[in-house]
């Protein structure tokens, strides 16, 4: 076996070493009828040539190669340039662990120290953590950190807008309180209905989270919210799943959100089938010791020399054990790495460039969906690379159904989260689609 | 913007190098653009003027070939398993083979989106499917979730389940058994899922005596959460006898599979007791650690949790695969859609190379390793915990903290000194001045050998310079850091200078 | 087997690695093998008794972690561009584009056998026919093969046809002209094919005079071979009336395109009167030079010379591409197959995102750079042609050598220690003590101020502690190397020590 | 454009450096009437997505991914462990330039060191150069090297059963004496017919070229042909394509072969449409200062510590120009060191059980093959792992084609290179052939 070095020469001389006659010796301390007998009932080995089969054979059966997609809805068709993944490749970056030893982590520390800084310029906030598991569980967190930092309150108010699976792993790390999570409604300009949010914002509120731009591709009045929640004595947290629409609009930060947090997947490219993907957590600098998750700072060593070490480790789980902010340990150190990478490929002018461009292709497809007959525009709020459409005449179902067999997915339909939005079908565009791929959608809708 | 005011080349090979804040020039871009297609968007006619910044200030502009440097020079300064040995305790840092990188990239898999119809992605489908078997196989349990991104993210799902099962039997419970050995993550999730941690006492032997259970378990206790073997490296000998404790009072047995690799085909947690446990791919199925994750974190149950297990499900109907969401008693979502799936496909491909035929060895070879380092090594460094041991041998650095005024925070410094990783120092918390050792499968003899002549000279050392370890690393691009300052005066991003504000 | 006998850490990054032969132990293999399906051959039945060798003695034996680590290692000690600036003159260090590294290894191409039938290659027939017009189009050639393999091949082939255009004529020419600041493989390459080399005194601004030519130029004369802009890095200013010289008296006129960089769409081959060149790929297109090759050397010609290239070559049948061997007057094949069809990949791929587009920007960018560092360093080191160079400035030790004792290896060593590779020293053989810097397209402003400094502590050591310079290097793995011994007494292969044989 | 760093404020600034005004000015030295004034009429500049898809739809038109092949003939279908690429992806290796500068390419200079090793220990020979362009430049050096080491002979014989690309490659590079190569021709056994060698080798003959195993795949019996070519006072070059074949049958070294070169392509995996390859070259340390190309040599740096550098570089081009043993710079050096990964990983058990794979495969086919009606075996002396068919009742060019439209590739017709092989196909079968790609081959074969 390639991977295991040992010779029966090597294992004999091992043995002597240890003082033992054979290596089921070394299982001694398992009790006899609690081992195996038998080898379990797993495939066989493979060869390398053998894997690579297998492989072919399942990669086979997924056809999702030769259809079109307008599928957003918390994972956006975009494409990392070929440099990151040439520089995730690098031994260095992929194979080491935490950087718990800063001596011989500083390639990693610095990566993270300026994927932290990448994301508060983009946030506009003060202090980022080195990564979140996900854009879900990030939100999730951020609704326990809220009831930390305001200890005497227990309530959590979420709009309904914000993403679903946001939504509902919220709920499931609220297991104590699930009670405590309470629904914000939209209006019908698909923005929060800041009606709902007033008759809800009471005193026991921790904070509201908001997505911006949310589940409907729609942005928020951010401003606006602060405002009403601070004044309330609550926390701002906002939330995204399309970062990429903080190139061309203002970072949350500064409109007072006290917390940011989303998915970062449109800055790793390939969705991936949904992971790994990358968990941003943003916060003011007040806030900063009730963040969870690690944080790389700027330090000095025995010669003087400017590095980078974790720090404020005080606030978690190998320190504080049940006091711990978090439990979180292993993070998305990787997948922080490769949106360091894509956004500084990026840069100051491509980001804001690639912003754009998502928002010309998606306002293009919009202004022509719009004027389909049979089909008409959910929401009037502003949008960025994604939108609601109504399905006037055929039901969403049959319209993904017919489209499908045309080898397009046209959207998402929202009936399954959304029971009230029974013929809504969400579109996305992005850079990826050339002109004639929306058009096509057009065509293929108006043919239906 | 600045230069690089430090020495350029600290080898000739390897370079300073500023962040990336502080390199390139205004107006570069390391990005290439199709010419737009579309009629270009007015942003301020579409999102408002109050809806549109400026720009991202101090955002970076450097070239493609700026950033492969400045990334490229950044890896130099990591140790990694491909450099040399990584004997980090708890960690399995074992050999991340290279077919696997590739598998997880091919384009039919990666390209997918988490929406997709089940139809075309039945791939992906099956390759979670076929994985959560042979978990379960592997682990002697009855189902598997792989929605989990983490080892401790594991813990939280499995704790939801025990808790999910009692408040189903309607009986809700509220605390955790927790041995005082195990890792920081086992009492933070135990906290995070709303329960109460009881500390239970190590036996003399570093292994958990069952009267101890018997007196701590009441009908309070949900769970039980251990880690076999256990973090000292050892195994828990009276597991079932323990488990039998726990059922017997209604409670569940909680299994942290970090340290599955010392077990593998030789003894299946679901045949010593246990409930429910979580795996981490990204130790025992050899997928990379990425310097901090990704990481996936799998949990296995028993049938009797499978009810609870977080939605949706995949479920054959007719050989067709697809994800079921109809599952009234789950936890709900622990993580945004499937799991960190790019990580298990790497976990199956190491599965399919492995099989059956080499599981067995995998823990063979760790134990072995383990073991003849504890040898090699016992009478240079005490030995809290003397007997054989599993995957990782745990020493001490009593003899030289108390003869030389060297800690193991010093001796691990001076392994880097010497081209090793250090071994892990913060817990067993059991073990004062712990060094946690885990050779893992992947480490040949020679490897070892040298690794046993560094700590010898290192042991040597103590006795006659100590002043050596006080200054260790002389070496590598750093020396010691100085944390306390860095933490009581945080500074967490690059900021810029005065003049370029 | 030996072990690690040195330091085992230099850095705590870097390691010392002893060669392939001396790690492993014996049994131990890296490479997985499927069950054999058919009935195992007996080697000696079917071979022969006589046939069949024993084992392949002392070859490795490791795994495949024994082998990342072996090379992972060795890589470490290189100096490579993308770890910083590698001015080596006339070698064209620049980026190599990282897409292109991925199209290279589609594997509908790396898969294909160069003998499938055409019909099924029909995508790598068209890359090779674009590249061939891109080729021609941006040399002023009418024809171009991809065959050579580098650039001396190239010349090999050029001269190859400019010989057989001569003997076809009936008039076989026995003579070369080649100036005195030519790269060593065009004298080479002349001797090679048969030509007597005449050597050509350039001017004293550095370029070649017609007059010169025009004494030199016989009915012997097959040809002369210049490289435009030359090796000081100056344009031959007075190559049109030199190529009129040469043509007037039947020769022909070859040019070495390995400077091709300076004039990418500002002035073609072609134009300047050159009926045959040979480009780079390996330096102008991008492509990496792989430690020393794969390179590619393809040849363009003027229609003159075209059925005389090497066979075959790609011709197009009602829109399906094949390769057309019945080519009666070509040299031969001067190759396997059909070229280094890997790099030329690379190559379509670089110019694909150049495009007519940013060609020009590339020689632009080029020459600003060698003119700004002219202009820099200028004065602290002698700059024996000081007018506007083109893609590479050439100076001399003159200075340091003669008032300080320290000569041009001295400095390129003391870079070492800076962070940068050095310059190229052993040609062009009319400077003494050349430091010959070409900076290429791909260098940003940043990275030649650093090295404008870097140069400039080294003239300021050169007056200050010349001693500085003798010892250094100081700060690489190793150190300045015992050269003449090693050649004296050449050890070409490892040995095994006396004990093991 | 993201390779080229220069902004416009950058410009400026260096041309005032410079002391111009402008880029033009940096061109004054190229006469205007030579400089163009239009763009070259080349495809304008693609993005990196752009030319993904003009990469897409190139490789679309390859359809050899269909075909199950039987094509070797000089290059073999054989699969480098993916461990050789993930290390040939080290900037460190494939962007460093011919280590010149020993100190900063210890990496790539102790790996040549390894490949020279490597190839001596596998051909049995003494000295191995860092390698030439590919297996037929190597052949042609050798022919050029024998007449430099017997200065006074001026013949080179070659056998026919040479592969015909090295036989042609090696009459251009005779390019003033093509007429001293002479053709030897080969017995009903395949092997070179001695007769014919007898009556052509006589006293200007420098040396006697032969394959083994040869184009035919046969095996030659090397002791027997060195004791006839030395006898005369000539060397032996024994060239080859598949050097694998050298993990089952002795180097060429040991029967006394001078010079022994070919092809390294086997030791790379995919044939890459045939190039970039590996030139391999060994010799005896006798003639050492007559090889061509560059050597690495052991060394000692001011420190007293072994490492490595180029050496014996006064046979080379940029020493002794027109008096140099060969013109080649530049070679194949990242190929070479795949090879020495490939080599490494394979080791000793590896490419002993790997060649007698193939070994195994090939003969299993030729029993088949050989059972058919309609076929039978060319030649009767031992080959390795291809081998050369006769098709007694339907034309090779027709078996091709029939064959072509069930998508197999049946092997190569000889009678482009040997009109009196006109009924002859060459069939190859390796480590990558399933058996029942095998029967396949025959089944059709069977079939027609
Ligand atoms: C024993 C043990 N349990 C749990 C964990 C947490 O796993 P993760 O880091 O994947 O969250 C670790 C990680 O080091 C561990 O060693
Ligand atoms: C001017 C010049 N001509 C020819 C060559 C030879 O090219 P290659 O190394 O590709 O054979 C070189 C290479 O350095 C060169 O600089």
């Amino acid at each position: 076996m390639r991977y295991l070095p040992h010779t029966p020469q090597d294992i004999d001389r091992m043995l002597k070493t240890v003082g033992i006659g054979s290596i089921d010796e070394l299982f001694e301390t398992i009790p006899k009828n609690l081992q195996r007998t038998t080898p379990l009932e797993i495939p066989p080995a493979k060869s390398e040539e053998e894997v690579e089969r297998e492989f072919a054979r399942l990669t086979g059966l997924n056809r999702a190669g030769e259809f079109l997609s307008f599928l957003g809805g918390g994972q956006y068709p975009h494409r990392a340039p070929r440099v990151v993944d040439h520089l995730l490749r690098r031994s260095e970056f992929y194979t080491a662990y935490t950087p718990y030893q800063p001596e011989v982590s500083q390639g990693t520390l610095q990566a993270i120290f300026e994927y932290q800084t990448l994301m508060c310029l983009l946030l506009e906030m003060d202090v980022t953590n080195a990564s979140m598991y996900d854009g879900a569980t990030a939100c999730a967190e951020a609704a326990l950190m809220s009831l930390r930092v305001l200890r005497k309150k227990n309530k959590v108010l979420i709009a309904r807008s914000v993403h679903p699976e946001f939504r509902q792993v919220t709920k499931t790390y609220m297991v104590d309180q699930p009670e405590c999570l309470v629904e914000v409604g939209y209006g019908p300009d698909g923005r929060l209905d800041r009606n709902d949010l007033k008759a809800k914002l009471d005193g026991d509120c921790a904070c509201l989270i908001v997505g911006h731009p949310n589940y409907f591709g729609t942005l928020e009045d951010l401003p606006a919210l602060a405002e009403i929640v601070h004044e309330a004595g609550a926390l701002l947290v906002s939330t995204f799943t399309e970062p990429l629409a903080f190139g061309l609009i203002p970072g949350p930060g500064r409109a007072g959100a006290d917390i940011v947090c989303g998915e970062g997947q449109s800055f790793l490219g390939d969705p991936n089938f949904g992971g790994p993907s990358l968990g941003i957590f943003s916060a003011t600098e007040k806030n900063v010791r009730q963040m969870p998750g690690r944080l790389c700072g700027e330090a000095t060593d025995a010669d003087g020399r400017k590095g980078y070490v974790l720090t404020l480790s005080t606030r978690e789980q190998h320190i504080r054990r049940d006091k711990a902010t978090s439990n979180i340990c292993t993070n998305q150190g990787l997948m922080a790495l490769a949106a360091t990478i894509f956004l500084s490929t990026l840069g100051k002018q491509g980001v804001h460039r690639l912003a754009r461009t998502n928002l010309s292709k998606a306002a293009y497809l919009k202004k022509k969906l719009a004027a389909l007959d049979g089909f008409s525009l959910a929401f009037d709020a502003p949008t960025f690379n994604e939108f609601v459409i109504r399905c006037d005449k055929v039901t969403p179902a049959e319209v993904l159904e017919r489209l499908l067999k045309k080898n397009v997915v046209a959207g998402l339909a929202l009936e399954n989260d959304y029971p009230e939005l029974d013929r809504h079908l969400l579109v996305c565009a992005t850079e990826m689609h050339a002109k004639e791929d929306l058009d096509r959608l057009a065509d293929e809708l108006a043919a239906l | 913007m600045t230069t690089h005011t430090r020495t350029p080349g600290t080898t000739g090979l390897m370079m300073e190098e500023p962040t990336v804040f502080e390199i390139g020039s205004p107006g570069r871009t390391g990005y290439s653009f199709s010419a737009l297609d579309v009629p270009e968007a007015d942003p301020v006619e579409e999102l408002g003027a109050d809806a549109v910044r400026e720009e991202v200030s101090h955002f970076p502009e450097v070239s493609e070939v700026d950033v492969m440097r400045h990334f490229l020079r950044l890896s130099q300064w990591n140790y990694c398993i491909d450099t040399g040995f990584y004997p980090l305790g708890s960690c399995t840092m074992k050999y991340n083979p290279k077919i696997n990188e590739d598998m997880a990239r091919l384009p039919e898999f990666t390209r997918t989106h988490p929406k997709l119809p089940d139809e075309l992605v039945q791939g992906n489908l099956q390759l979670m499917h076929c994985l959560e078997s042979i978990l379960a196989e592997i682990s002697g349990m009855d189902a598997v979730t792989l929605q989990p991104a983490a080892g401790a993210h594991g813990e939280l799902t499995g704790l939801m389940l025990i808790r999910a099962y009692h408040v189903h039997k309607g009986q809700p419970r509220k605390k955790i058994l927790v041995p005082d050995s195990a890792h920081g993550t086992n009492p933070a999730s135990a906290a995070l899922c709303g329960f109460k941690t009881v500390e239970i006492k190590s036996g003399p032997d570093g292994i958990v005596l069952p009267e101890t259970i018997a007196e701590a378990m009441d009908e309070d206790v949900a769970g039980v959460m251990m880690t076999n073997p256990n973090t000292l490296g050892l195994f828990e000998t009276h597991i079932k006898e323990i488990a039998d404790i726990v059922h017997e009072k209604g409670g569940l047995m909680y299994c942290d599979g970090a340290n599955l690799n010392a077990v593998l085909g030789v003894v299946r947690p679901g045949d010593m007791g246990f409930d429910v446990l979580h795996f981490n791919l990204h130790k025992t199925f050899s997928t990379p650690h990425g310097g901090g994750g990704p990481g996936a974190g799998p949990v296995g149950v028993k049938s009797v949790l499978e009810p609870f297990l977080p939605s949706p499900v995949i479920v054959s109907d007719e050989g067709k695969l697809r994800f079921d969401t109809d599952r009234p008693l789950s936890i709900g979502k622990v993580k945004g859609f499937w799991g960190n799936f790019g990580v298990l496909v790497r976990a199956y491909s190491y599965l399919m190379e492995m099989g059956r035929d080499h599981l067995r060895s995998i823990a063979e070879s760790a134990v072995l390793n383990a073991n003849y380092l504890r040898k090699s090594l016992d009478g240079e460094f005490h030995l809290p915990y003397p007997g054989t041991c599993m995957h990782e041998v745990v020493f001490s650095d009593k003899t030289q903290r108390t003869q030389y005024g060297v800690n193991n925070l010093d001796i691990s410094k001076r392994l880097i000194d010497l081209g090793f990783h250090p071994p892990t120092m913060s817990f067993p918390l059991i073990v004062p001045g712990a060094l946690m050792i885990e050779p893992t499968d992947t480490e040949s003899l020679e490897t070892l050998d040298r690794f046993v002549s560094a700590m010898k000279q290192v042991a040597e050392e103590c006795r006659e310079t100590p002043e050596t370890l006080h200054e260790a690393p002389v070496r590598p691009v750093r020396r010691r850091f100085d944390e306390a300052t860095a933490a009581r005066r945080p500074k967490l991003r690059w900021t810029p200078s005065e003049e370029e504000v």
